[in-house]
């Protein structure tokens, strides 16, 4: 019984992470029309975010200590990040140890500034112009963003560990423990989800950007300055992403391809709920989430063997084959 | 044969991860790579020249040819690293590949090697299968196996954890996940552990937990990840932030153990590694005098010191240009002879053998440990023991490298 | 720049009172294909002006180089609605500036209720009649209020591109045939409504196939053949002239 | 001839002449010249020019006449290479039952996995192809070892039955793959002074498929059933009233389009008898959208020069490291030679994906309609500057 | 007995019953008109006879056979053609392509492919698209693409596409919207001549009185979904209550 709650915990974990990315995409994929391969990058950038943070805040200065040698017998070099020798150790070490949840902080400009150039610069010359060709301009971006992060950072992982006080396990229903950062990040996930509805729900700007999308022109003969509008829609799908990066680096560490990892992912995502419908992208989101962890638990893998690696495809191609347009989506878009 | 040097330069091939998760890796492998041609042609200080046991090598290059060398980018698969490694046959002339960092890569291009018969000395390989199973009489491995890591391994992991242990196996589901978990299993086993159970998790997962969370209620007491890179990397820190080090299972200390270490890997898995057991091929800090000097040479050069991936291509080259000097001839049939059965010491593992049957080398094995508090950045690893040659070697017909032939070395057109 | 520019020699000198909207030499383009070749003529205040044409002439080439569409591109020539200088503007500033169109294939938005379509013109300013009124005008649209637009039936659809441009304060509203496929009995009600609003005061350009109909209505009529003004008079001067209607109207 | 107009014929003899010299074509530079890096004239590139320009003549079947976007291809070409290489562990290592069999096989998959993605159209059923493609791809890799050899590929051993060949030579090697006899790996080399040409037999026979599989691609845009495929992608609604059922259309170019990919797998397995899982994965199909996408959807010859142009990336320039720049601007004064090192190398070596994402963003911005449209823009500008002095006025017509 | 028999077709949408018992049958050989108020349900019906729609409720037999149940290109290759509101082209094409795949559908039939002929080697078939590009006064405009043709051509486009399948029954929703006074003209002609010389039968929703009362022979007036008269074009001009409803006082043909 454990066993199905904790499975279900991690579906929905997962899930929210699923939901999330899938909820940028489908922002910017169902409501703008573009198909975004760059949509991963974005995400990808977002967890690195916090990783330049950490390494801003961790600056560091140099002394030699001559009592140490390194691995070539020379002085040892000892650091201490100025955080530290202007804050005083404590509140240093503090500043630092919170880095992640500080980079939501300095990720939203710039996710936001980076949509905004991304939109303006590059995507905007692409409403228009069919979806393949939308797909080779940010697959090539993807691309370019994913090369510039791996030359400054390698392609190793790195870690962005959460705050201590949130990185251990925490008690969530007697007996049950879970990790504490995981149920931050559902907590989290569900606040942006909630916040991006709210926002689309009661402003008029949600059916703006649905009605230019279906009819750029009109929309500007009734003096609505869409690109505006599609400019910003933009930015905030660009920001979940990140944001979505950013609280995702803790449970497992940045790499420059982990956007690649769940792009594909999170197409089927957004296809499975439905092109053009947010609840949908959410749902299937935490339906695929909880699916795959079930698969995952070892009673099924001996009966089937292999369905961990295909149950999200599996589960993809019978709910579009059963409801044509995924769980919730609208007529006519993009089909 | 195949490329035969004409001129008065001879051309390797250096067919190394570029892009992908093991870009790293592959960018260390080409930093040894350029340091042992540099080495070769008399340049720097000579690094292990100085410590090789053979001393025909004398830094003119091999057999007075300058050496040139060509690169490429494997991406970790096994249809691009033939690509790259048939445009520098095909094109460059090279007569030696030499890199990579994954089993499917090697064997793969292992093959390709005795197809166009040129010489393979593969890099950074552990699965079984490239000396088992899918050996060729072309290729060459000095890196260590899964079976050395189990049979390294399993002494220690008696000595620190006891002999009544319940083990929880989570294996990536390919080729070299199941031969170290084959590997791991038998040698812990024959011990005296019990494996409770193995759960196959998909390459591309990048999110353990559904397969974590069931480990805290299966009984186990050790949880073994069969992972090696991302993989790892994620998955033990997922196993971390489960609190399963924290735990207490059948009234003992809940245990991981990773079979495969490696230092960029550790790097990337941070605070996480820290008291982790595994196995590694070679390590910086150790302090024979050929392991001295080559972390010297490497480390003045690039101002760091070497991965173990890089160790195992320097060693690798160094061989090669030995065995052709010491069959005065660039022909793959005759270096193959001059490499099989070859001893050599001074290479940083302690006296080695290139077995003649199989082509693998079998020299000392290190079993290390995450280090508690380290001094540095690089400084993340600690020996805990050197298993000698004699424990880790197995005969050649064992069952877990059965069904293979080597065949007759190719010399190609 | 905001000087009207002297039309005097160029348009049409019997006319006094000051132009409304003055298009003066316009050269369009799709692309490579130019259509609509050098046209200027002039719209008074509170007037309905007829521009008819046949098939391909280039009318609604010439109402959608007003309204500032992307496309055609406008790449010589000036056009001024009430002092302001729309060829510097954009669709959606030609539109705040105060231009309507009704475009010809309606151009009802998908996904969008009735309701939403007519909401949708009341979200950027100026904002003209009230939804009810509106509904008030076209009762079967305040049926149909929360039906999908696109699915409404063509006479309907027609009704709702109109009510949508009448839910903005619109000084000029371009009309692209607004009466096709709609019943008799509708067409005489839409053409009450346009004399209702003409006697407010709106100023119309309607293009239309059924030619003797606008021209009933119009006060004046410029007649395109491509993509050039081959006649620019009054409206009576048209169903008066039988050859002129022969040859560029056929009727 | 060959049944085809004027204009036709015209490219597929340019085609046939550039494939049939292409070994000069390609190796402009002399052996020993700096510039030989950028020569590409060695069999195994030039194989893989045609083979994928193969694979993506067969994608634009469907995707540049139907519109549908499939990314689940590369199955067709795992598949295809899967099929031939068990064909040369059990038959012989003659290519010509290997390359039947991985078309028959291939087409067959394809009819099944086109028959139910094609009930969806538009991101639904690229999202259904991806979904069956990355399913085969994790089975191949893990769960089929037995068939597919999973991560390491399937390859020939010495051990394999070969029932109408020969399970090793008598030098104790793997047999080579050859047609009658004649062996793919065979190559004569011509030496003219400083240049040396390689000619393949390989290469050869990929050139001739290649070559018959374009002409059939002709014949296929100027047929009957290649407009209706055009109408398809322009008019769902008006096809059906018009009393044509756009499903078995689409089905059949669906089909088509893997029997070139399981061709292509074929060949890819012919010239290397090694068949791994990747090649199923999903970012191989995006390599053949990409490839079709960068050359011109929908025309005859532009996915051809997309995938030569992304195989010529990945093989050329990630093979250039610095110490090739070096060897370059050696001339230069040193701190220009370091600069131009320092600037060129994010573009090369390791950096070579980052060359083709710029190069994509660059030609899709650019050139919509892909290399072919660049190739036409070249045109027109030398017809137009005739024309200019011909008739100045020709600028500005009418529409009509 | 008529070629094509409407019985009791009813069909709601939701809460709105845009067709309720719908009786209705044309006679081979003749031009019946159907006209009424906007949202009368015309198109609904029409879509109902295609199989765009399925009916709720009754049955349409054409020929003898229903119709009902079959997809659109089936009903298509029974011989029923039709025009659409809003024109349906391949916008993609050009205007001479549209033509040929009428032609080769009817020839074909909906499964027959041709993969290996070029279409230039059609040569009857492009004779013949030609010829009735000819007709329709779109000779000039063979190599335009259709996307970019103005849109009183696109219908004409449309209406010669369905012409030349020489359908037994050609529906035609409301074909000259939008079209100039001349060209509506030469459709009217158009259309009478095929209708003398060939076996053709029409079912026209049309506004343009002229064109109504130039081509029916029948009129059946639909309002509120049912049919509120049938009868010949003269009677129909005259009846009180298709004045009150539809033509309203200005009227004229
Ligand atoms: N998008 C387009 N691209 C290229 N040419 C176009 C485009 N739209 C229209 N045209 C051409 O421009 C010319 C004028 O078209 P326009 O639509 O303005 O005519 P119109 O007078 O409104 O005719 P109609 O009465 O049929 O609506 C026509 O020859 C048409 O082919
Ligand atoms: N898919 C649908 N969903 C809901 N209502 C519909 C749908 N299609 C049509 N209707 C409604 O059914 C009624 C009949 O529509 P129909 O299109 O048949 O009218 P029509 O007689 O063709 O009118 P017009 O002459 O204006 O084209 C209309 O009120 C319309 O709003
Ligand atoms: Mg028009
Ligand atoms: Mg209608």
């Amino acid at each position: 019984m454990d066993a199905i709650l904790l499975q279900i915990f991690n579906g929905l974990d997962k899930g929210s992470a699923y939901a999330l990315i899938a909820l940028g995409l489908t922002l910017i994929f169902g409501t703008l029309g573009v198909v975004n391969f760059a949509h991963g990058a974005l995400f990808m950038i977002g967890a690195f975010c916090s990783v330049t943070l950490q390494r801003l805040l961790t600056l560091s200065h140099e002394t030699l200590d001559p009592t140490k040698l390194d691995f070539l017998g020379n002085p040892s070099k000892i650091k201490t990040p100025y955080i530290v020798e202007w804050f005083g150790a404590d509140a240093g070490n503090t500043i630092i140890d919170w880095s992640v949840p500080l980079a939501i902080l300095f990720a939203i400009p710039i996710m936001l500034a980076i949509g905004y150039v991304m939109e303006r610069g590059l995507i905007k010359h692409f409403y228009k112009r069919p979806h393949a060709d939308q797909i080779l301009v940010t697959f090539g971006l993807a691309i370019v963003l994913q090369e510039l992060v791996k030359h400054y950072y390698g392609a190793n992982p790195i870690q962005t560990p959460a705050p201590d006080a949130l990185s251990g396990v925490m008690q969530i229903l007697p007996g049950v423990v879970y990790p504490a950062w995981r149920v931050v990040y559902f907590c989290f996930s569900l606040a942006i989800i909630g916040g991006v509805f709210a926002f689309l729900q009661f402003t008029t700007f949600g059916m703006v950007v649905r009605a230019g999308m279906a009819d750029r022109e009109t929309v500007g003969l009734l003096g609505i300055d869409i690109d505006r509008r599609f400019t910003l829609m933009f930015g905030i799908a660009a920001s979940v992403a990140g944001l979505a990066g950013v609280m995702y680096g803790p449970i497992n560490a940045p790499n420059y391809h982990m956007g690649m990892d769940f792009l594909v992912l999170s197409f089927v995502v957004v296809v499975v709920g439905g092109m053009g419908s947010l609840p949908g992208a959410v749902l299937a989101g935490f339906l695929l989430g909880i699916l795959e962890s079930f698969a995952s638990m070892r009673e099924i893998i001996t009966l089937i063997p292999g369905i961990n690696q295909i149950i999200i495809y599996l589960v993809a191609i019978v709910i579009l084959l059963v409801r044509p347009r995924g769980l919730m989506g609208r007529k006519g878009v993009m089909e | 044969f195949t490329n035969e040097p004409t001129g008065n330069t001879v051309t390797l091939g250096f067919n190394v991860p570029q892009s992908g998760p093991y870009a790293d890796e592959g960018a260390d492998e080409l930093r040894a790579y350029e340091l042992a041609v540099e080495h070769l042609n008399g340049g720097g200080d000579g690094g292990m020249l100085n410590t090789f046991s053979s001393k025909v090598l004398d830094g003119t290059g091999i057999l007075g040819k300058k050496v040139e060398y060509v690169t490429g980018d494997t991406q970790t698969k096994s249809d691009a690293a033939r690509a790259s490694a048939q445009s520098m046959i095909q094109k460059d002339g090279a007569i030696m590949i030499t890199g990579g960092s994954s089993s499917g890569v090697a064997v793969a291009v292992q093959g390709l090697c005795q197809e166009a018969g040129v010489i393979f000395m593969a890099g950074l390989t552990h699965s079984n299968d490239t000396t088992g199973k899918d050996k060729k009489a072309n290729g060459f491995r000095h890196f260590f196996n899964a079976y050395m890591s189990a049979a390294a391994l399993a002494p220690v992991l008696k000595n620190l954890y006891g002999d009544d242990r319940k083990a929880y196996h989570l294996t990536a589901d390919y080729t070299w996940g199941w031969t170290q978990q084959e590997s791991i299993a038998a040698a812990t086993e024959a011990m005296g552990w019990e494996t409770v159970n193995n759960v196959l998790t998909p390459l591309a997962q990048t999110d353990f937990s559904s397969y974590i969370a069931p480990v805290l209620d299966s009984g186990a007491d050790v949880l073994v990840l069969n992972h090696y890179g991302g993989n790892m990397v994620n998955s033990l820190t997922n196993a971390v932030q489960f609190g399963l080090r924290n735990k207490q299972v059948n009234g003992k200390n809940f245990e991981i153990v990773v079979p495969l270490f490696s230092r960029l890997m550790a790097r990337g898995a941070g605070e996480n590694i820290k008291g982790i057991v595994g196995s590694t091929n070679w390590h910086w800090s150790l302090q024979d005098e050929g392991s001295k000097a080559f972390v010297k040479s490497f480390g003045t050069k690039y101002g760091f010191p070497p991965s173990q991936a890089a160790h195992t291509c320097y060693v690798q080259t160094l061989l090669y240009a030995d065995a052709v000097t010491r069959a005065k001839s660039f022909n793959p049939c005759d270096v193959v002879a001059a490499l099989e059965g070859f001893e050599f010491d001074g290479m940083g593992n302690g006296p080695t053998l290139y077995r003649a049957e199989d082509h693998q080398c079998f020299k000392d094995v290190l079993v290390v440990k995450g280090k508690e508090n380290p001094t540095s950045e690089f400084d993340l690893l600690e020996v805990v023991e050197v298993t000698p040659a004699a424990q880790v070697t197995y005969p050649a017909d064992h069952p877990m490298f059965a069904g293979g032939n080597l065949g007759t070395c190719n010399p190609g057109a | 720049m905001n000087v009207r520019p002297d039309f005097s020699k160029h348009a049409n000198q019997a006319e006094t009172a000051p132009a409304f909207l003055s298009v003066w030499d316009m050269h369009s383009y799709y692309g490579e294909s130019y259509i609509v070749q050098g046209i200027s003529f002039n719209v008074h205040e509170g007037e309905i002006l007829a521009l008819l044409g046949r098939n391909g002439a280039g009318k609604t080439t010439t109402l959608r180089s007003i309204a500032r569409l992307d496309d055609p591109q406008v790449n010589k020539g000036e056009i001024w609605l009430d002092h302001q200088p729309l060829h510097l503007m954009r669709s959606h500033q030609a539109a705040v500036a105060g231009l309507g169109l009704v475009p010809e294939d309606r151009r009802i938005i998908p996904g969008l209720t009735v309701e939403e379509n007519l909401q949708l013109a009341q979200i950027a300013p100026p904002i003209g009649w009230s939804i009810d009124r509106l509904y008030e005008l076209f009762p079967r649209l305040g049926e149909r209020r929360s039906q999908e637009g696109v699915t409404l039936s063509g006479g309907e659809q027609q009704m709702l591109a109109i009510a949508r441009a009448l839910a903005r304060d619109i000084k000029v509203l371009l009309l692209d045939e607004p009466y096709e496929g709609l019943a008799p009995v509708i067409v005489d009600e839409i053409e009450k409504t346009l004399r209702h609003i003409k006697e407010q005061g709106m100023t119309t350009v309607i293009v239309e196939q059924n030619a003797v109909r606008a021209l009933q209505l119009a006060d004046r009529a410029v007649i395109l053949d491509t993509g050039s003004i081959v006649f620019d008079g009054s409206a009576a001067e048209v169903l008066e002239n039988e050859s002129l209607r022969a040859e560029y109207l056929a009727i | 001839m060959f049944g085809l107009e004027k204009k036709d014929l015209n490219l597929l003899i340019i085609v046939a002449l550039l494939t049939m010299l292409a070994p000069f074509i390609l190796n402009p530079f002399p052996t020993d010249s700096a510039l030989a890096q950028f020569n590409a004239g060695y069999p195994d590139l030039m194989q893989r020019f045609v083979i994928y320009g193969i694979f993506a003549i067969g994608f634009n079947i469907l995707f540049g006449l139907t519109g549908y976007l499939s990314f689940g291809h590369a199955a067709f070409l795992g598949v295809g290479s899967y099929s031939a290489v068990w064909m040369f562990k059990l038959l012989s290592m003659n290519v010509l039952p290997a390359l039947v069999l991985s078309v028959i096989i291939a087409g067959a998959f394809s009819w099944l996995i086109g028959f139910i993605s094609l009930r969806r159209t538009g991101i639904y059923f690229s999202i259904l192809t991806l979904a069956f493609a990355q399913m085969s791809f994790a089975l191949a890799y893990s769960v089929l070892t037995p068939i597919t050899n999973g991560e390491t590929g399937l390859q020939i051993t010495l051990d394999d039955p070969r029932i109408l060949g020969m399970s090793a030579t008598a030098d104790g090697s793997i047999p080579v793959t050859n047609i009658f006899g004649l062996e793919m790996r065979a190559a004569t080399d011509l030496v003219i002074g400083p240049w040396s040409f390689t000619f393949s037999v390989g290469y050869y026979l990929c050139a001739l498929v290649m070559l018959v599989a374009f002409y059939l691609s002709i014949r296929i845009f100027r047929s009957p059933f290649g407009m209706m495929l055009r109408a398809i992608k322009s008019n769902q609604t008006r096809m059906n009233y018009t009393g044509l059922n756009p499903k078995p259309y689409t089905l059949a170019a669906f089909v088509i389009s893997g029997m070139y990919a399981g061709l292509a797998g074929g060949l890819l397995a012919c010239m290397d008898p090694l068949a791994g899982a990747e090649r199923m994965q999903w970012t191989a199909s995006g390599e053949v959208v990409l490839m079709t996408i960068l050359g011109g959807a929908g025309t005859l010859i532009g996915p051809v020069l997309g995938a030569g142009m992304i195989k010529y990336f990945e093989n050329i320039f990630s093979k250039i490291n610095e110490a090739t720049l070096h060897s370059w601007f050696d001339v230069l004064p040193d701190p220009m030679e370091n600069g131009l090192v320092w600037v060129l190398e994010h573009f090369v070596g390791a950096g070579w994906h980052l060359t083709l994402g710029v190069i994509f963003m660059l030609v899709v911005t650019f050139l919509p309609g892909g290399l072919v449209e660049g190739g036409q823009r070249i045109g027109r500008l030398f017809n137009r500057t005739k024309a200019a002095k011909d008739d100045e006025s020709a600028a500005t017509k009418p529409a009509e | 007995m008529g070629i094509l028999e409407v019985k009791d077709v009813s069909k709601r949408f939701g809460g709105l019953k845009a067709l309720s018992d719908v009786n209705l049958s044309v006679a081979q050989n003749t031009c019946h008109a159907i006209i009424g108020p906007n949202g009368a349900g015309k198109s609904t019906l029409l879509n109902c006879l295609v199989g765009k729609l399925i009916p709720d409720t009754g049955s349409v037999m054409f020929d003898g056979q229903s119709v009902l149940g079959r997809s659109p290109h089936e009903i298509n290759q029974m011989g029923i053609s039709r025009v659409f509101q809003t024109p349906e082209i391949f916008g993609d094409l050009s205007v001479f392509e549209n033509m040929m795949i009428p032609l080769f559908a009817r020839r074909d039939g909906a499964y027959r492919m041709h993969a290996y002929e070029s279409v230039a080697s059609e040569k009857e078939l492009v004779s013949r698209a030609l010829q009735m590009l000819e007709d329709v006064n779109m000779a000039d405009k063979r190599h335009m693409h259709a996307a970019s043709m103005s849109r009183g051509d696109k219908r004409r486009l449309e209406m010669a596409m369905c012409l030349i399948q020489e359908p037994k029954l050609l529906l035609l929703d409301e074909p000259t919207a939008g079209m100039a006074r001349a060209d509506t003209n030469n459709t009217i002609d158009l259309l009478r001549q095929i209708k003398d010389s060939r076996d053709i039968t029409i079912a026209i929703i049309e506004h343009d009185m002229h064109v109504v009362f130039s081509l029916a022979d029948r009129i059946t007036v639909l309002a509120q979904g049912t049919p509120l008269v049938e009868d010949v074009p003269e009677r129909i001009k005259g009846h009180p209550k298709v004045k009150e409803a539809y033509l309203g006082e200005t009227a004229h043909a």
